[in-house]
C-alpha cells in the first residue's frame, strides 16, 4: 500500500484553527441528565452506606459473598440468597498516584485512588475508593486498611459517605 | 418476581443522578467549509455537483451517497425554492409549550437533490406544501458561517 | 441451515420502573426467557448480543454493563448498536456461520431513567445542518406525516384509526403501558404537537426488557424445542440526511422487507402473512409501513384502516399487541418486542389477544427519529 | 461456514484534530478500501461500522449520522459495539455477516473524532463508569490503566523501563507508517520514563494520543474472491470474542482471562494448537506500552509475564522472532478508538499480502494475530489471519 498509495486523505488541524473559529463550526452542549433507579440491590447498598456498613448478598451456588451486593449471581445466574454484612476493613489491591483531575487537568496535591478488598467478602471482591491519612510514598500493595466515614449527620447514602480508606491502626480490625 | 425477596416499601427505593454533557465543536467539513464560507461572504447557497450522477446535493457533500465519487465541483442553488412538506410545531426544543408556533418546513429547489430543512416564515394558515419561497439571510455582519446565517424562507409573493 | 425462536421473555412494560436498576430488569426478562426455552446460559448459550444505544442509558459505553445479567460472563458477548430486530439479525448470522449453535438476543428499555428525553434525540440529529436550528427533534415526523398524508391523499381520521385501534388493542394485553378506551373524538381533539400530529397520535415512552433464545435446528431438536422459525430476515436504511431521504415512501421498510422476503420465499406478501406488529411510533408510520411491506398497496393503507381491515378480526391484523402506541416505546427493544409478540401469537400464547389459526406473521421496526432505518422479520412454524 | 478474506484496507491519517466531519472521513477510507480491492460500493452487499463512544463525537446515534459515509446508503447497514474493541470486532461481525452466506462483500468501516469533545476526550471517560459505585470518585480514565499497570508490575515483578521499551518500539515502527500521529525515530527508554507522571505509574509516553480518524476493510466471500481473480487476500482463519464481568472491582486485573478466552477460541477455529511456534507476527491493542505485554500473555504468545522479557531481548522487535505492532500500534500511529482497524486489521493484511512497504517484517509471515480490548477492562476480541 504504501508505495501503491500517493494520497493519504486528512486535513490537519491546529488547536486554533478550532478553537478561535478559523475553520466554520458549530458549538453545541447536549442536554442530557439522568435519574438512574438505584433498583433491589444499590437501594440497600446505599441505604447501609449511610447507616455506616457495607452490606453484601450471598449465593448459595458458589459459596460466595457478593461485594457490591447483586440480586443475582453472575456465576451461578440465579438469584443471590440473603443479606450479609460485610467489614469496612481491607487490603489494597492496586493502586494510582493521580495527578489528573476528570478533564485531563493538571493538580499539584495528586489523588491517592485504587481498589481495596474489603474482609468478609469473597478473595479479591472490593470497590475502588480514595486512600488518605497516608503518603505517596507509604501506599503500598498489600497494606492494610480501614474505612474514615463522614459524620453520621453528613452521610447521603453514597460511596462518598466513606471519605476514603486509611491505614488500619495496630490493634484494630 | 425473579428475586427471592423484594422490598415492598416504595420509600426506600433510590436514584442516583447525573449526566453525559459536555461542550463540543463541530467543524463543518470538506464540503460544509465550502458551502459556509460562500454563505457568510457573498451569501450565496453552493450545491455540489456529481457528474457521474448527473445532479447537484444540498447540503454539498464531499461524496455522493450513491455512487461513491468524490464531489469536487460546486454550482449555485436557485434563490427560489418549494415547500416539499410543513409541519406547524407547538412546542420548543425541550418539549415546552411554545406561546405562538413555529413553522418549519422542507424546502427543496428545481434540479437539485436534497434541500434544506429550516423555519418557514410565514402564518401557520398559510403554511402548506407547493408555496414558492425564498431564503431570508441575516445581515452580513451578523453570520458567522452557521446554517443559522439563513434565518428561514419567506413566501416569494404575499 | 434453518434458525429458530425456541425462548420467549418479557417484562410488563410500564412508564417508569423504580424497583427495578437497568440491570435487574434484565435479569428478570433473561430468566423467564431461559426458562421458557430450557437452557442454562452459563453451559447451553454460544452467543449473547445486545440492543443499547448509550445515550438513551446513560452510559459512555454501554455493553460494559451488560453480562452479568445476562449470564454472558466470560462468554461470547457484543452490542449492536441498533433495535432488536438488527440484533436478531445478527444472531442469525452467527448461527448461520455454524460458530455458533444457540444465541441470545437482548433489547431493552430504561427510559424513565433518562430525564431529558428531548434533549438527547435532538443530539442525534446533524450537528452541521440540522441541530443549530434549534427545533424540537420530532418535527422531523410532522413534516413526513405531512408528506405521507397529501401524497397519498389519506385522512387525518385514518391516522386516528391507528390510534384508536391500537390503544383499545392494548386493553387486552397485561404487558402494555398505554392501553385506553380511545375514540377518534379523544384523539382528534387532543392538543396539537407538530402539525399534523397531535399528542396521542404519539406514542409515550415506556419501560420493558425483551429476550429471546435462539438456535439452530439441530440444536433445537436437541433442546426438544418446537421453534418458530425466522423464515426470513431483513434491514436497511434510506440515507440518514434529512434532506437527501426519500420523503414520500418509507425506503428503509420496503428494502428490508424485499430481503425478507427472497429469505422466506414470500412472493405475495398480501397474500402469505397472515398478521403483522408493524412500528407504529408515530400514528401515520403504522400506514406508510404497511404500504412499504407491500402489506398495503400505495394510498390504500388509510382507507384499509378506517375499514377495519387491520383490527383483530380484520383482513390482516396488524399490531394486535396495542403497538407502541398501546404498549408504549420502548426505543431499541420495539422490533424484539415486536418479534416475541409475534412468536407467541405464533405458539398460541398469546392468552386474551390471541388470533386464530396463524401460521406466518411479520414483525417490523424503524429506529425513531432522525433515522431513516428499519428491520423487517418473517416468522412462522411448522413445515 | 464460508471462507472470508481480506481483500482491502484503507485509513485517513490520524491527527489530534482534522477538519473532516465524520462521514467525510469515513468516505475518504471506505473509498480507499474499496479502491484497493478494485471494487466500487456497488459491488458492497452490506456495511458495517465500527465506532466508540457517542460521546466523543457528540451525536446521540452516531451509527447512523455516519452511515452514508459508510458506503451505508440503501444497504444492510449495522453498527456494533464493544468499547476499545470495536477495532477488531467490527470486522468479526463482518466476518459473520460473509461466513454466514448472507453477503458476498461486506465493507467494514470504523471511525472516530474525538477532537469535538471539549475541552478534551477525556472528560468523556468520565461516563463510561459505574454511575452509582464510581462516578461520584470523579474517575480519570487513566486510572483504569494506572490501576491495572500497578497491579501487574506488582505480581510479576515488572520494571518500568521493560515496559518503556515498548513504547520506544512502537513509536519507532510508527515512522514508516504515512498516517502516523507520534512516531518518532529518536525516541529512547529514557525519555518515556522521565516524561511527565500523569497517574503513576502512568506517564506521558507510556500513553497513546487522542486522534480524529477512519479506517476502513473490504471483506469478500471465496467464491467472490476466486470469481474476481483477486491476488491480494488474506483469510480469515479464526475469530473469538469474549467479555468478563462488569465487576472489575471484584477481579484479580494482573491478567485478562477474557483475552485468552477469546484466544482459544480463535486458535481453536484456525486450528492453531501452540501458538507460539504458529503465529509468526502480532497487532495486540496497545492503547498504554504496559497493555502490549499484558495482551501477549493474554494471547498466549508469552507465559505470564513473560513479555517484558521478551521485549527486553528483542523477539518483538519488527526484525525479531515474534514481531508485535510492526505498525507502530496505537502508541505511535494514534488512538481514534475503533478506528485503530487500519493498524489492527488492515496492518496484517498489509503484511500478510506484502504491501506493508517500510514497515514489512523482513522475513516470511504466513499467520498474524490482532487483538483488540475494551470497556472496563473487560472486552477482549481476537482474529487470526493467514495468507
Amino acid at each position: 500500500m504504501t508505495e501503491r498509495i500517493s494520497h493519504w486523505p486528512g486535513i490537519e488541524l491546529s488547536a486554533a484553527d478550532l478553537l478561535e473559529g478559523k475553520v466554520t463550526q458549530t458549538r453545541f452542549r447536549p442536554n442530557a441528565k439522568y435519574a438512574w433507579a438505584a433498583g433491589e440491590a444499590m437501594s440497600r447498598f446505599l441505604e447501609e452506606l449511610q447507616n455506616g456498613r457495607l452490606i453484601a448478598r450471598t449465593c448459595h451456588g458458589c459459596d460466595r459473598i457478593l461485594f457490591p451486593p447483586r440480586m443475582f449471581c453472575e456465576e451461578c445466574f440465579r438469584p443471590t440468597d440473603a443479606w450479609t454484612y460485610i467489614r469496612d476493613t481491607g487490603t489494597i489491591e492496586t493502586f494510582s498516584i493521580s495527578y489528573l483531575d476528570t478533564d485531563a487537568r493538571r493538580i499539584s496535591e495528586p489523588i491517592l485512588v485504587g481498589v481495596v478488598s474489603l474482609d468478609g467478602a469473597s478473595p479479591k471482591m472490593g470497590m475502588m475508593h480514595y486512600f488518605g491519612d497516608m503518603t505517596k510514598d507509604e501506599i503500598r500493595i498489600g497494606m492494610r486498611v480501614k474505612a474514615s466515614w463522614k459524620p453520621r449527620e453528613e452521610r447521603q447514602g453514597s460511596v462518598l459517605d466513606i471519605r476514603y480508606f486509611r491505614p488500619l491502626r495496630e490493634g484494630e480490625g | 418476581m425473579t428475586f427471592l425477596e423484594r422490598t415492598t416499601d416504595p420509600r426506600r427505593f433510590r436514584h442516583w443522578e447525573g449526566n453525559m454533557e459536555a461542550d463540543y465543536i463541530y467543524t463543518s467539513g470538506v464540503a460544509g467549509e465550502r458551502f459556509f464560507v460562500a454563505l457568510r461572504d457573498e451569501g450565496r447557497l453552493l450545491a455540489a455537483r456529481c457528474t457521474a450522477c448527473r445532479f447537484d446535493y444540498l447540503p454539498p457533500r464531499l461524496f455522493c451517497e450513491d455512487c461513491f465519487a468524490e464531489l469536487k465541483e460546486f454550482v449555485e442553488v436557485p434563490r427560489e425554492g418549494r415547500v416539499t412538506a410543513v409541519t406547524v410545531a407547538h412546542v420548543d426544543r425541550t418539549g415546552a409549550p411554545l406561546d405562538r408556533p413555529e413553522v418549519w418546513a422542507f424546502v427543496t429547489f428545481k434540479g437539485i437533490r436534497g434541500g434544506l430543512v429550516h423555519r418557514l416564515l410565514a402564518p401557520p394558515d398559510r403554511a402548506r406544501a407547493g408555496l414558492a419561497v425564498r431564503a431570508r439571510l441575516r445581515p452580513k455582519a451578523a453570520r458567522v458561517g452557521a446554517v443559522t446565517d439563513i434565518e428561514g424562507f419567506e413566501p416569494t409573493r404575499s | 441451515m434453518r434458525v429458530g425462536i425456541i425462548g420467549v421473555g418479557m417484562t410488563a412494560f410500564r412508564p417508569s420502573t423504580p424497583e427495578y436498576s437497568w440491570k435487574e430488569l434484565m435479569f428478570e426478562a433473561a430468566s423467564r426467557a431461559y426458562a421458557d426455552a430450557g437452557v442454562d446460559p452459563r453451559t447451553d448459550v454460544d452467543s449473547f448480543l445486545t440492543c443499547a444505544e448509550d445515550y438513551y442509558e446513560g452510559f459512555g459505553i454501554f455493553d460494559e454493563f451488560v453480562p452479568d445479567q445476562l449470564g454472558a460472563t466470560l462468554r461470547r458477548m457484543c452490542t449492536v448498536s441498533g433495535d432488536g430486530l438488527q440484533g436478531l439479525a445478527n444472531a442469525f448470522m452467527q448461527i448461520q456461520t455454524g460458530l455458533v449453535n444457540v444465541a441470545v438476543v437482548e433489547a431493552h428499555s430504561k427510559i424513565s431513567d433518562l430525564l431529558t428525553l428531548d434533549g438527547v434525540i435532538e443530539h442525534a440529529l446533524d450537528p452541521i445542518w440540522n441541530k443549530p436550528l434549534g427545533g424540537h427533534p420530532y418535527l422531523v415526523a410532522g413534516l413526513e406525516a405531512d408528506a405521507f398524508l397529501r401524497q397519498t391523499r389519506t385522512s387525518p381520521k385514518a391516522l386516528a384509526a391507528v390510534v384508536v385501534k391500537n390503544r383499545t388493542n392494548a386493553l387486552r394485553n397485561p404487558l402494555a403501558a398505554y392501553g385506553a378506551a380511545v375514540d377518534e373524538d379523544h384523539v382528534l381533539r387532543s392538543e396539537e404537537r407538530f402539525a399534523p400530529l397531535r399528542a396521542l397520535d404519539i406514542s409515550n415512552p415506556a419501560d420493558g426488557c425483551v429476550v429471546l433464545v435462539l438456535a439452530s435446528e439441530a440444536a433445537a431438536k436437541k433442546l426438544h424445542a418446537n421453534p418458530v422459525w425466522i423464515r426470513g430476515i431483513g434491514w436497511s436504511s434510506d440515507s440518514p440526511s434529512l434532506e437527501t431521504r426519500d420523503w414520500s415512501q418509507a425506503v428503509y421498510a420496503q428494502l428490508a422487507a424485499q430481503m425478507a422476503y427472497r429469505l422466506a420465499k414470500v412472493r405475495r406478501p398480501v397474500s402469505e402473512i397472515d398478521f403483522a406488529e408493524v412500528d407504529d411510533r408515530f400514528s401515520y408510520k403504522e400506514l406508510q409501513h404497511l404500504e412499504a411491506l407491500g402489506l398495503a398497496k400505495k394510498g390504500e393503507a388509510g382507507r384499509n384502516v378506517m375499514q377495519g381491515e387491520y383490527g383483530s378480526d380484520g383482513r390482516l391484523p396488524v399490531n394486535v399487541s396495542g403497538g407502541s402506541l398501546g404498549c408504549g416505546n420502548v426505543f431499541e427493544a420495539t422490533g424484539l418486542h415486536r418479534a416475541a409478540e409475534v412468536a407467541q401469537q405464533l405458539r398460541g400464547e398469546a392468552g386474551s389477544h390471541q388470533l386464530d389459526g396463524v401460521r406466518i406473521g411479520l414483525a417490523q421496526s424503524w429506529r425513531f427519529v432522525p433515522t431513516a432505518t428499519g428491520a423487517v422479520a418473517v416468522l412462522g412454524v411448522g413445515r | 461456514m464460508k471462507k472470508v478474506g481480506v481483500i482491502g484496507a484503507g485509513m485517513t491519517l490520524f491527527r489530534r484534530r482534522l477538519q473532516e466531519t465524520g462521514k467525510e472521513m469515513c468516505f475518504e477510507a471506505a473509498k480507499m478500501a474499496l479502491e484497493s480491492a478494485g471494487l466500487t460500493r456497488a459491488d458492497v452487499d452490506m456495511v458495517v461500522n465500527g465506532t466508540a463512544p457517542d460521546a466523543f463525537d457528540g451525536v446521540h446515534m452516531k451509527g447512523e449520522y455516519l452511515l452514508d459515509g459508510c458506503g451505508g446508503y440503501r444497504k444492510p447497514y449495522t453498527r456494533v459495539f464493544t468499547g476499545g474493541g470495536t477495532g477488531v470486532f467490527s470486522s468479526i461481525a463482518g466476518w459473520w455477516h460473509v461466513a454466514s452466506g448472507l453477503a458476498d462483500v461486506v465493507l467494514v468501516v470504523n471511525e472516530e473524532k474525538m477532537s469535538s469533545c471539549q475541552p478534551h476526550p477525556q472528560s468523556v471517560f468520565a461516563h463510561i463508569w459505574d454511575p452509582i459505585l464510581d462516578r461520584p470518585l470523579k474517575p480519570n480514565l487513566i486510572w483504569i490503566f494506572a490501576m491495572e499497570m500497578n497491579r501487574y508490575m506488582h505480581v510479576y515483578g515488572v520494571k518500568k523501563e521493560d515496559i518503556a521499551r515498548v513504547a520506544v518500539k512502537n513509536k519507532r515502527n510508527a515512522v514508516g507508517h504515512p498516517c502516523a500521529q507520534l512516531a518518532d525515530p529518536n525516541i529512547t527508554v529514557d525519555d518515556v520514563l522521565n516524561s511527565e507522571v500523569l497517574a503513576w505509574p502512568v506517564q506521558r509516553l507510556d500513553i497513546s494520543p487522542p486522534s480524529d480518524g477512519a479506517s476502513a476493510v473490504v471483506l469478500a466471500s471465496e467464491d467472490f474472491i476466486r470469481r474476481r481473480r483477486i491476488k491480494d487476500r488474506a483469510w480469515i482463519s479464526g475469530v473469538g470474542w469474549c467479555i468478563d464481568s462488569t465487576m472489575w472491582t471484584d477481579r484479580d486485573l494482573h491478567f485478562p482471562e477474557y483475552v485468552a478466552r477469546a484466544a482459544k477460541q480463535a486458535y481453536k477455529m484456525a486450528k492453531i494448537s501452540d501458538p507460539k511456534r504458529q503465529i509468526d507476527f502480532a497487532e495486540p491493542y496497545d492503547p498504554f506500552d504496559y497493555k502490549e505485554l499484558h495482551h501477549l500473555e493474554g494471547l498466549l504468545l508469552a507465559k505470564k509475564g513473560e513479555a517484558p522479557v521478551l521485549t527486553r531481548e528483542g523477539v518483538t522487535e519488527r526484525d525479531g522472532d515474534l514481531p508485535v505492532c510492526p505498525s507502530g500500534g496505537l502508541l505511535g500511529v494514534g488512538n481514534p478508538i475503533a478506528a485503530t482497524m487500519g493498524m489492527k486489521i488492515g496492518e496484517v493484511f498489509w503484511q500478510l499480502t506484502g504491501q506493508a512497504g517500510k514497515r514489512q517484517i523482513p522475513h516470511e509471515v504466513h499467520t498474524g494475530v490482532s487483538q483488540a480490548w475494551g470497556d472496563l477492562m473487560q472486552y477482549g476480541c481476537v482474529m487470526v489471519m493467514s495468507s
